[in-house]
């Protein structure tokens, strides 16, 4: 089933169930990334536990330089 | 060899969070003409901690780990911001990604009021420290000169603070020499890191010789013509400000004085002519 | 250790009239607490000259060649002066008897108008120069920053121009940083040494980043508690403000622009509340 | 026969004839201090061949801090 | 005759929550020599706003109303203030106990944070003004030069805003020039009195020609040598600052540039000798 | 109306070579929209001296005799200058050329160093000025703040001396007021006039509040948007500084005082909160 | 019956049973005066009504010179 | 006979021999203008006597705006 979801402010169309599920869709390392859901962040050890819905908001955020 | 140029290393007098430092300057690792470029100016200042931010991360680029391995590499602390948020919420959202990506719990908060002066939302501010030390966080909160402010954050468990100089990439040295010497005296105790505004060593020198901590920099540095060799020469300003401040300053005096003795000198009392 | 602070030797670019010069930092011998202070407050500050006077010698004290041994320990290059002269004749037959005592034709040319401020005689600088060089001398003229005279100055042959900051010994730093930028920028290739009034190694910095080739100072170091890590703070400052100079500084701005990168700025465009 | 003359803005009697005599007189060493007189430089080997006359001014000097 | 100094009424365009003001010289009525000077130098001010505070009253004084009756017989406007009120609990009655006494609902509000520099508590204020506003006060916050407290104060309903130049008292002047030039840029059209640190009329007229609509000051009329001649300085500067800035000043230049004409000067291209 | 605003007539204390002198502010006649903007401008400023020049006249334009018919209405003093004249020779016959024209003995004094900032010459200023003098002339002479050139100006034979605030035409205010008020401290009684470089009224408020006796300007006033008006403000301004002057400015201090009396502050005493 | 109050900060023992009886007694004239109990206002038409006891805590002000 | 003189600057061939003569030929009112003459200042009573000779620097002024 298909959901459509926001990834870093872009709509999106996706099949995955939970935040992992996305996350892995997107090819970023497990690891590599951090995510927040509806302006609250979601711990790596929570993704797999969190369902998506419709319209959600999601933050994948990765290191970047910074002043 | 400029990037040979100075940076002491210094009785490490300065503790940020129990944590004892060895260089008084932190240095962005934005803005620069190459990660290379970044990577010798960091090296140049002698810095031990640098600044780093959280972005939204492509599937295209899928970039982010490739700039954290380089400041890996550079065996320094890094300090995540949260440049750019405009709510205690977002602060509070991104501060917890940054951790978790950066594995620290240093956080140099930052909740801006203002799209133009990029001003620090000093009640904003003071409610994501708040939270955020409840969270287990060390907040280092980028704030203006206000005293009271300060006393908050203090308050609120702010071990360390971060008063701008001037707005953020103005380079425009200290605005407020008089509140910036009040602050300090008000917290002879409480590290202060004179962060933003900072645009050549002379003003990191002024800063450090007021008393200030250590000073935190970015743009004076990215941007220059020579980021490395600027990078090392804010390292020497900022300790000879400190040195001359342990070593203590001369008193500024409103008529002259004589350095060569006065007395013996020759022809003196001939009728000068 | 402190004194272990930087005096970095930069490129031996600061040539003074065919004699090229290591240190940017010219110091003065008067005023330490003690022989042994100064000796390593030169030592600490990496001079390469400092500047010494002639004074009346007493059959009793018989000092003066203590002292000279003392200076030649160091292996620094003298700079007699005329400290305390109020007429060019003064002036001149002081700067005779300096050479032949020093055994040197450097000499710093002091024509004092005033007690009080110390300031220079324009008039009796000029015409005590003129004379001086025909007599053989390599005139260091302390002068204010009046362009007019500094250009009637290196006409009568002086190759090197030492513009006060501020009145000898006030401390005070560069009390018209607008008219000593427009000196710099009006003698692009005379070496222009910022002397007198300098307060703080910030002082001396900002001066080196206009673009001044070197600053003599004495009272700051001296009267500083520790003079010997003071002299290291200078020297540390003056290269940092000579290497930033040379590295480029940033375009000071009116308006704020962020350092962190604002692409990618998690929550951008969300709601903010 | 005996002088007045001024050494170092101080009046002083001497028997010295010359500027050398009155510098050894006051015990310098001849290399050790300069001397002007009557507001003119007057050079080390000079010394010799310069006569003292009353009321003459005299500097002595010898090397000391400066700034 | 000095006390006849210049008070110009200018077009009557400044308005204060409805109010058109003529003079934009608001005077406080504290120490003073003696009432009968404070009268003089109000009147000699020409000032249209007096501010006034409430003091606790003896049984054996009872002054008060004494006080009262001269202020009533200059035939100006009274803002109470909260003067010395620590929080915004004490404010907030202190205000309404001035209501109910001078019977107005202006009141210039202060909460100060620190004992020392007398300065604003940012948070107690906003929290005062919500509550006062909410009770029909016409609220003139004393503030800082803070651009976000600015804007949540205004958001808040006070239709005026009272900066600071400096620590009440210091007579320091403008301490943060920039900073008040950003706040008046970002409040193009809401009413800014400079309120406290003005010590000489060449601040209150530098302000004026920032664009602040009026300055509001005591010490440095009531503590003047003449404060009755310096009412009226007070007032000539600030009617010239403000007609500076309707006249629209000059830009200032970095190179001179000639006011008599270069165009027919005698001898030109004759060889100057 | 504002060009209603201010010169309140003081007492004449202001006496230039022997003639008492009622206004404070001198203004330049050049730069201005139209001769009409220039005579009411004058009339503005409450000025009772102006400045004039000469200039080469052409057998087409003839236009000289129109001016000075035009400036001649304004019942004002006129005193001629010798803008432009590069040399004393120059000076000196350009000096005698205004007499004859102008029929007066006063001369403001220019030998023009640098075309560049156009800066007085010190050497040659001092030369012209003692061969004018003894052609019978008032000499007002241009120069800077240097004390020494001010001493022999003044034992040449001038008893005004006009010293700059910042480069012609600049409008920087007050470059060195540092020197400028050790200028003032040295001369007590010789009428000291600010001439050049003042761009706005708080700088010409600022020069007098330092003690100095008058005021000359001209690009300030003639290139506002609205010159008439901005004469008006400068006239107030000058005389809002003398006042001050007269009145005892406060003293400035580094900490805070409280205006409104801490005794009987209500809930003083009681627990905050 | 006795109590005691504290009347701007000096403690005192008065007989008045309202806050505006203690302002009569201290002789001040009803509108002369502003006053607060406990930290609160309490305006001049509700003084009638305010019982004092004992510990109160209150502010009778009057107006005074300010900046 | 004609001259060649430097009239503010300008090269003008003239058949005045007095510089009262070359102010008049101008068409400058006598009292309207100042005269120079090869840099020295010429009274305007003294132009009548002041011959002119070749390549004579000539300065004609007149009051003008001032600063």
């Amino acid at each position: 089933m298909q959901l459509k979801v926001f990834v870093n402010g872009e709509a999106t169309v996706t099949s995955a169930a939970t935040l992992a599920e996305l996350v892995a869709q997107f090819g970023f390392a497990e690891t590599g990334v951090a995510t927040a859901l509806n302006g609250d962040f979601v711990p790596r050890g929570a993704r797999q536990s969190t369902p998506l819905a419709g319209d959600d908001k999601v933050e994948i955020v990765s290191p970047r330089q910074g002043g | 060899m400029n990037t040979a140029l100075p940076n002491p290393t210094m009785p490490p007098s300065l503790s940020l969070y129990g944590v004892s430092v060895s260089s008084r300057l932190l240095l962005g690792t934005a803005l620069y003409p190459s990660p290379k470029v970044m990577a010798e100016s960091v090296k140049a200042a002698g810095a031990s901690i640098v600044t780093v931010s959280v972005r939204r991360e492509s599937a295209r680029a899928n970039s982010g780990m490739g700039f954290f391995e380089l400041v890996r590499s550079l065996n320094v602390r890094v300090m995540p911001n949260t440049a750019g948020c405009r709510t205690p919420r977002e602060a509070i959202a991104t501060a917890h990604m940054a951790r978790e990506l950066f594995g620290t719990d240093w956080v140099k908060l930052e909740v801006i009021g203002n799209d133009d002066t990029l001003q620090p939302d000093l009640f904003g501010l003071l409610e994501a420290a708040r939270a955020l030390i409840g969270d287990g966080f060390k907040v280092f909160p980028y704030t203006t000169e206000d005293l009271i402010a300060a006393e908050r954050l203090r308050d609120a468990g702010c071990e360390v603070l971060m008063p701008w100089a001037a707005p953020i990439g103005t380079g425009r040295g200290l605005a407020n020499p008089y509140a910036l010497r009040s602050l300090r005296t008000y917290f002879p105790d409480t590290p202060l890191i004179v962060d933003a505004g900072i645009g050549a060593p002379s003003h990191a020198a002024a800063a450090m010789e007021m008393g200030f901590d250590a000073v935190l920099l970015n743009t004076a540095v990215a941007r220059a013509a020579d980021p490395v060799r600027m990078a090392s020469a804010f390292a020497a300003a900022i300790a000879a400000g400190r040195t001359a401040f342990e070593a203590g300053l001369m008193e500024m005096r409103d008529t002259a004085a004589p350095s060569t003795p006065v007395a013996g000198t020759p022809f003196f009392g001939l009728d000068p002519s």
